[in-house]
């Protein structure tokens, strides 16, 4: 069956292409010695520490104490095989990646503690997916719903004041819109919460907490919402606009079928598939530009841990930020191949979607 | 029927009608001419910002001590219009003439200030320096207010101590007069010796006292009325060696509003920043599109064209590019680069390119299948000649439409970099200033104009690029969007 | 059906249009098959779209009435025209068949909504059964309901596309250029298949196509078009065997046979005619060899030149005679 | 044959390799579409030899393979004594000078960008002749002149689209033969023109052969064109030349049961003639899995047993004729009903 052969070959590219930037993104760390660099510092300062609270070393002279550390700090560095020269340890470095050990954060900590970099994203990639999947999958209904209306009466009043506004909309940084809305809704009308991701102290029924959190999500939602939706209304307004073209909405016509027939049954199905396409990527591609606006709204999700990790040069954190970003990027990749195949005949039992 | 005679037959005639119907097409779109306005005021504007504040000017913007005299976020001049109040501006105050006289063997000399202050609300802050250089045992220094009423505040009365080495000693105070604590004890005797009233340190506010009109409540009181006139601010030097003197006293009085755009938290004029990030976003947004669309076209155009093994190659290395997150890439490449715009500029573009590229390939693809290629290899025409002849001059104009639409994404992904402090450490951008606004917590704290003000001239100079890419796209895509 | 000075113009961009249906009046008797044959531009598909109210934005119906059995359905409300006309009376088979199925709904689907649609009574299933039946008629197994039109080579999709028009059991089909993405072999199978079809359902054609020699085997009467207008209608026999009109004449030169023996073939000058701003002259004149001063003077009227033939051409009699 | 051949094509063969099943690229089997499955034929100079056949049966593919636009599987093409299947860049240039070609699309295959004097120039740049511009002017207009596109000032400067397809078409020859070529492949040159139109192409191909002494390959699936215009003819099908030889005997004389179909099913400017059942269903197959023996054998209405076993050589069944069935003599004694129906009662000669 093609189809089934197009979508493993397209699995295998994907998955090599992951690696690819893996590998890419570990290079970039370790090529400039960050890493060594940063581990190399955090065994001199457990060292210190070891040294500085044994009672029994403060007798030795001065010199007696430097060397017992040099030796130390050499005994970590070669089980942390610092030693070996950088080359050698990336596949280590990768098998760990692929296998979501991360290793130890530097500085930053889950809210429960543990310093271990898979736990901490493990708590807060959940509240990145939930705010822009929500965002990105309203910003697309609304869209689609304005978009039918453009392409009711293309050039008509509506449609260009939709028109302007998409542009305007699309022309403003999601954060800039965000940090304006905190001033006008949480500082002068002080209607919603100004940031955050759940109010302190933390509700303990779940009711309560879910609706805690629905409230502290409602102004990152608008900015995000406020700012896509004009862009989805234009494009699929242009891509009924096209389908209009066919001949089998003509045909579709002459049958006497009614106008929201030939719009629903026949114009949006056959759009249906780019329309898809578009919703998956709006949604990675948000996550991926998430990073300023978690900040802004002080969301504690993936993008806000990553500004932290910049920020306190918290290497491993980063390192494995970007990993699950590609992760997820080639994931919605994999995912659109498959539901193209399943809204589009052609490409089921066709030829394959790329280009 | 075009006389044309047997001279020369003018080839330009191709280039010049293909560019003068282009140049129509685009004149009919009003959105995009409004964009190309936009464009050519902002162009301007850059020259006359790099001409007006030359690069050492800038430089200083990142150095805090140059704005002391600023008062601390103070919003726009202009929002007096609005708050119906007159609101202080910053005044400067120098320039006293020094009277000395001498009894026995003791010295004195005597400065003052004079302010006209006909505001409806007390200033930001007074800043007074004063030096004094002395011999021998440390003169006496003794600072008052006189108001418009007459009445005379001691807001200091110090020792001046050697603040240097070796005769001559030299002695120099920076008094912050409104959160000075000496000032505000002085105060509260002041309102106790006045009105007996006894008024706690901390709840007192010297800028009621110093600028409120007489009144024993007057020391806390939440709304005061200004006393209006002149004021003075006399300085008065005890010493005891005739070569001791003042050397210098000058006063600031800090405006609650300063300059077009207003300041942030270190007192610097946002004027500066937002004027010098426009020449800084349109470079990096401009050249970033150019590297890219080039790179793009090139290896999108030859990826279409040689479709055997070159082409596949340089498709997966254009799907490799596509897939990667290109935001957390930059901030961490920025991270460890700490990226000069010089070193920005291809970075962004190294990941700006793949979308191009993959556009550009499938119109190279369609073009190829096109007849007159064929007729062209027919005619013994060679890859190369086709590819320089006939494919490049289609793929040439969609270029122009994607570098004007490209621009906005890159301004807003520099602007995202430099919120994050990654960006070029000197030269100040619209993304750092908004960055220093969300760090210093101008959203929470309603400082509306620090937000406002840069973040709209992201928006200005994307939406200028992106009409006028709109208008290009129209005009370039065979399928016109909007049904004429 | 009775056509009377049917006018049709699309507006362009500032004030020109172009007048696609210039006064053009035709009738259509039960049972019959009525040819028209112009070249490109030369307005038959307008005409087309135009009797069943298919109009795109910029277009205009100026003037003229469409009575079928007497009643004018130029004049009915747009609901009632879908619900009663469109397809129940009047259905149409189009000229690209290539993309006239919606790619993404499979073939019997569509088939069974045209029934659906117009009969509310009518479930699914009953639907889908008539659209197999359907399929069998016109030469496709059944099972090929559940296909998608992609699957389908370029003759079977223009035979689904002739089932689906005859879903309704429509008294008229208009046939626009059926056959011009066929090859001559399929061409000729299809054709046979309307045909039988129209003679079994005693239905009556409108078939448009701009080869001549299509029409002359297949229809009995035969309008020729030219510029929007038409210059020459009558019985077929009497148009392609004795034309009266010299663009009529032209074409028949123009056209090989490939029945005849070398013949020296002899092409119309010139090209088809702008049709923004037309003079007010007989459109034909700058490519008739026949052409006279007078012939740029005014735009000729239809004339009966006997045996109810009706022709555009001021010098018709005079070089012809009437019969 | 009287004059020496200008072009000869012995045994050419053009499979496309349309493998994409993953499996099938694992396991190396290869799966080829056969458009042209070994053809052999000759053009003499100052002669139009027509390729006819219905879409798909690879007479398109055999014009483009003997102007090497495709590379040749097998065989040989003998041009003016040397064989261009095996010709390099120098080598192959120089072909290109003699042998050219006319597209059937007058809206593609001009450069729209191009005016057309910058059309019909390049080729004197691309050959590096370098000549003037006023030389460049001159011959471009004598070009025009000769494909009657009068007064050559009027459309020397004129881009494509402000032109008619017949003028479009015009140009396109005039292309063609600004570098005067000894050869010509017009493929279906006429068949997106309106009717009207089409004679003064055809007649204008016809008056450059006698003048200028070219030979042409007309590729077409209008048999009424192909009559008009061509002396020597090969009907085509699946990649095979079923029936060969002089156009008029082949079309007062069709031997083959496909030639035949494919001249009943031809509708004829005539109301008298109506149209006949076709003797034959169904559609052309897909070129990839051809059945061994006759590949008409399935649409053939005299198919026997040896059809379905063994491929029917072309043989000369009179002089100048050939056609591949092994039962060609058979069925012209007693054609099966229809088929006399459709094909005798058709003669007529106007």
């Amino acid at each position: 069956m093609s189809f089934f052969s197009y979508l493993v070959k397209r699995t295998v590219v994907l998955a090599a292409t992951l690696i690819l930037v893996l590998l890419a993104t570990i290079m970039v760390a370790g090529g400039f010695g960050i890493v060594d660099r940063v581990a190399e510092s955090a065994i001199r300062q457990d060292v210190n520490m070891m040294m500085r609270n044994n009672p029994n070393l403060a007798r030795l002279t001065e010199a007696e104490r430097l060397q017992i550390m040099q030796t130390l700090i050499d005994e970590q560095r070669r089980a942390a095989g610092l030693d070996k020269p950088f080359i050698e340890r990336v596949p280590k470095y990768l098998l760990q990646a692929l296998s979501w050990d991360f290793g130890k954060a530097l500085y930053l900590r889950s809210s429960s503690g543990s310093s271990l970099v898979s736990d901490i994203i493990a708590e807060v990639l959940p509240r990145t997916v939930l705010l822009f999947t929500t965002g990105a999958l309203l910003s697309a209904l609304v869209g689609i719903a304005l978009g039918l209306l453009m392409a009711r009466k293309p050039l008509g009043l509506f449609d260009r004041v939709m028109t302007a506004f998409a542009v305007v909309s699309n022309s403003m940084p999601l954060w800039w819109v965000g940090m304006l809305l905190i001033l006008l809704l949480a500082f002068t009308l002080k209607v919603l919460p100004a940031g955050g991701f759940v109010s302190v102290p933390v509700p303990s029924d779940p009711v309560a907490y879910a609706f805690d959190v629905l409230h502290h999500m409602m102004l990152p939602l608008i900015a995000v919402v406020l700012v896509s939706f004009g862009g989805w209304a234009y494009t699929v307004r242009s891509l009924l606009l096209d389908t209009f073209q066919q001949d089998f909405i003509l045909v579709a016509r002459a049958k006497g079928l009614s106008e929201s027939d030939v719009m629903y049954r026949h114009a949006l199905r056959a759009t249906a598939p780019p329309i898809v396409t578009l919703l998956l990527l709006s949604i990675v591609g948000s996550m991926g530009g998430a990073i300023i606006s978690e900040v802004v709204f002080n969301w504690a999700g993936m993008g806000r841990l990553f500004a932290n990790a910049v920020s306190f040069q918290d290497v491993p954190v980063i390192i494995a930020e970007t990993y699950v970003f590609s992760f997820l990027y080639v994931a919605v990749f994999l995912v659109l191949e498959i539901l193209y195949g399943l809204l589009d005949p052609r490409v089921r039992t066709g030829a394959s979607v790329q280009g | 029927m075009i006389q044309v005679a047997k001279e020369k037959p003018r080839v330009q005639t191709q280039k010049n009608r293909e560019l003068a119907e282009f140049v129509s097409q685009f004149r009919q779109s009003r959105a995009g001419m409004v964009g190309l306005v936009l464009i050519i005021m902002f162009v301007l504007l850059s020259v006359f910002v790099v001409f007006a504040y030359p690069y050492q000017d800038v430089v200083k913007w990142n150095d805090v001590r140059e704005w002391t005299n600023n008062p601390p976020t103070a919003p726009p001049f202009w929002v007096k219009m609005f708050s119906g109040k007159s609101l202080p501006e910053t005044q400067v105050l120098n320039g006293s003439v020094a009277r000395r006289y001498g009894i026995e063997n003791i010295y004195f000399e005597d400065r003052v200030l004079d302010m006209s202050f006909t505001y409806d609300v007390p200033p930001a802050e007074v800043l007074v320096s004063i030096d004094v250089s002395f011999q021998g045992s440390s003169p006496l220094i003794e600072l008052s207010w006189i108001k418009p009423s007459g009445t005379t505040i001691t807001i200091l009365r110090k020792a001046a101590d050697r603040s240097t080495e070796g005769p001559p000693y030299a002695f120099s105070e920076r008094l912050y007069v409104f959160i000075d604590q000496d000032v505000k004890s002085n105060m509260a005797g002041y309102m106790m010796s006045t009105y007996g009233a006894f008024v706690p340190v901390s709840s007192i506010s010297v800028a009621n006292v110093l600028f409120g009109e007489e009144s024993p409540r007057v020391a806390n009181a939440s709304s005061i009325d200004i006393e209006k006139g002149i004021y003075q601010l006399k300085l008065h030097l005890q010493a005891y060696d005739p070569s001791d003197k003042i050397t210098g006293f000058s006063a600031v009085v800090k405006g609650t509003v300063w300059g077009w755009m207003g300041t942030d938290v270190w007192g610097r004029d946002l004027l500066i920043g937002i004027l010098w990030g426009t020449p800084v976003a349109l470079l990096i947004g401009a050249l970033t599109s150019v590297l890219s669309v080039g790179i793009g076209m090139t290896i999108g155009v030859v990826s279409g064209f040689y479709e055997g093994t070159i082409g596949e190659i340089l498709d997966r290395t254009t799907d490799f590019f596509y897939m990667l997150p290109v935001l957390p890439l930059l901030i961490f490449v920025s991270f460890i680069l700490r990226p000069s715009i010089w070193v920005m500029i291809p970075l962004l573009s190294v990941f700006g390119w793949p979308g191009i590229a993959k556009t550009a390939r499938i119109i190279t693809l369609q073009v190829k299948q096109e007849a007159y290629i064929e007729a062209a290899r027919a005619l013994g025409a060679s890859n190369l000649w086709i590819l320089v002849r006939h494919i490049a001059p289609q793929t040439l104009p969609f270029s122009f439409a994607n570098i004007a639409l490209l621009v906005p994404g890159y301004i807003f992904t520099e602007a995202s970099i430099s919120f994050l402090g990654l960006g070029d450490p000197v030269l100040p951008t619209w993304g750092k200033i908004l960055g220093d606004a969300q760090a210093s917590g101008a959203t929470i704290g309603g400082y509306w104009w620090w937000v406002l003000m840069p973040g709209m001239m992201i928006f200005l100079v994307a939406i200028s690029f992106a009409l006028v890419g709109n208008a290009l796209d129209r005009i370039v895509s065979p399928r016109l969007r909007r049904r004429a | 059906m009775d056509v009377k000075n049917l006018c049709m113009y699309y507006d362009l961009l500032g004030d020109r249009y172009v007048k696609a249906v210039d006064n053009v009046s035709l009738e259509l008797h039960a049972g019959e098959t009525l040819g028209i044959v112009g070249e490109s531009g030369c307005g038959k598909s307008s005409m087309a779209i135009t009797l069943l109210r298919l109009l795109p934005s910029n277009a205009k119906i100026m003037g003229g009435k469409v009575s079928l059995h007497g009643e004018d359905i130029l004049a009915l409300p747009e609901a009632k025209l879908r619900r009663d006309v469109r397809w129940k009376k009047i259905s149409m088979v189009f000229q690209g068949a290539m993309n006239s199925f919606n790619p993404v709904i499979k073939v019997g689907d569509q088939l069974a909504e045209t029934l659906l649609s117009h009969d509310g009574k009518a479930t699914k299933k009953e639907a889908i059964e008539r659209a197999r039946e359907l399929l069998d008629l016109v030469g496709i197994e059944g099972s090929k309901a559940d296909h998608y039109p992609h699957e389908f080579s370029g003759g079977m999709k223009q035979r689904a596309m002739i089932a689906m028009a005859l879903s309704l059991n429509p008294e008229i089909v208009i046939a626009d250029e059926p056959t011009t993405a066929l090859d001559v072999i399929v061409q000729a199978q299809v054709l046979k298949l309307l045909k039988d079809l129209k003679e079994e359902r005693d239905m009556s054609l409108i078939l448009i196509s701009h080869d001549i020699s299509i029409i002359a085997e297949m229809s009995d009467d035969v309008a020729v078009m030219y510029a929007g207008h038409i210059v020459e209608y009558g019985e077929s026999k009497s148009v392609f065997l004795d034309s009266r009109h010299p663009y009529t004449k032209g074409l028949l030169e123009a056209v090989p046979s490939v029945k005849a023996r070398k013949q020296k073939l002899e092409s119309i000058p010139g090209a088809p005619p702008n049709l923004i701003g037309m003079p007010d002259a007989c459109r034909f004149a700058d490519r008739c060899k026949y052409a006279i001063e007078r012939c740029r003077q005014g735009d000729p009227p239809l004339e009966d030149v006997g045996d109810g033939r009706v022709v555009a051409c001021i010098r018709s009699k005079e070089l012809w005679g009437a019969s | 044959m009287s004059s020496q051949p200008v072009l000869r094509v012995e045994g050419l063969v053009k499979w496309f390799d349309v493998t994409h099943g993953l499996m099938d690229m694992v396991l190396g089997k290869h799966i080829f579409s056969r458009a042209v499955d070994g053809i052999d034929f000759e053009i003499e100079t100052g002669h139009v030899f027509s390729l006819v056949g219905e879409s798909g049966c690879g007479k398109t593919t055999t014009g483009r393979t003997i102007l090497r636009l495709t590379e040749p599987t097998r065989g040989k093409i003998w041009f003016s004594g040397f064989d261009v299947a095996s010709l390099k860049d120098g080598k192959l240039k120089e072909y290109r000078k003699q042998a050219q070609m006319v597209f059937q699309d007058p809206y593609q295959s001009l450069n729209p960008r191009q005016t057309v004097f910058a059309g019909i120039a390049e080729p004197f740049a691309i050959h590096g002749l370098r000549l003037s511009s006023e030389q460049e002017y001159d011959s471009v207009s004598k070009a025009l002149e000769e494909v009657q596109l009068r007064p050559p000032e009027e459309f020397i400067f004129r881009y494509p689209h402000e032109l008619s397809g017949g003028q479009r078409q015009r140009v396109a020859i005039a292309r063609a033969l600004v570098l005067n070529p000894k050869f010509i492949v017009a493929d279906e040159p006429v068949s997106m023109l309106d009717m009207s139109v089409r004679a003064g192409i055809l007649n204008l191909l016809a008056s450059f052969m006698k003048k200028h002494n070219i030979s042409i390959l007309f590729v077409t699936h209008d048999l009424a064109v192909a009559r008009y215009i061509s002396d020597n003819m090969g009907v085509m099908y699946l990649g095979k030349i079923v029936e060969q030889g002089i156009s008029e005997r082949i079309f007062q004389r069709p031997l083959h049961p496909y030639t035949q179909a494919l001249i009943a099913a031809v509708p004829v400017p005539d109301p008298r003639h109506k149209i006949g059942a076709i003797p034959i269903a169904g559609e052309i197959s897909s070129s990839i899995n051809i059945h061994p023996g006759c590949r008409f054998h399935p649409r053939c209405p005299y198919a026997k047993p040896l059809c379905k076993d063994q491929e029917p050589p072309l043989r000369e069944l009179e002089r100048d004729h050939l056609v591949a069935c092994h039962f060609a003599e058979t069925i012209e004694q007693a054609p099966c009903d229809n088929m006399l129906r459709s094909v005798s009662g058709r003669e007529s000669s106007e």
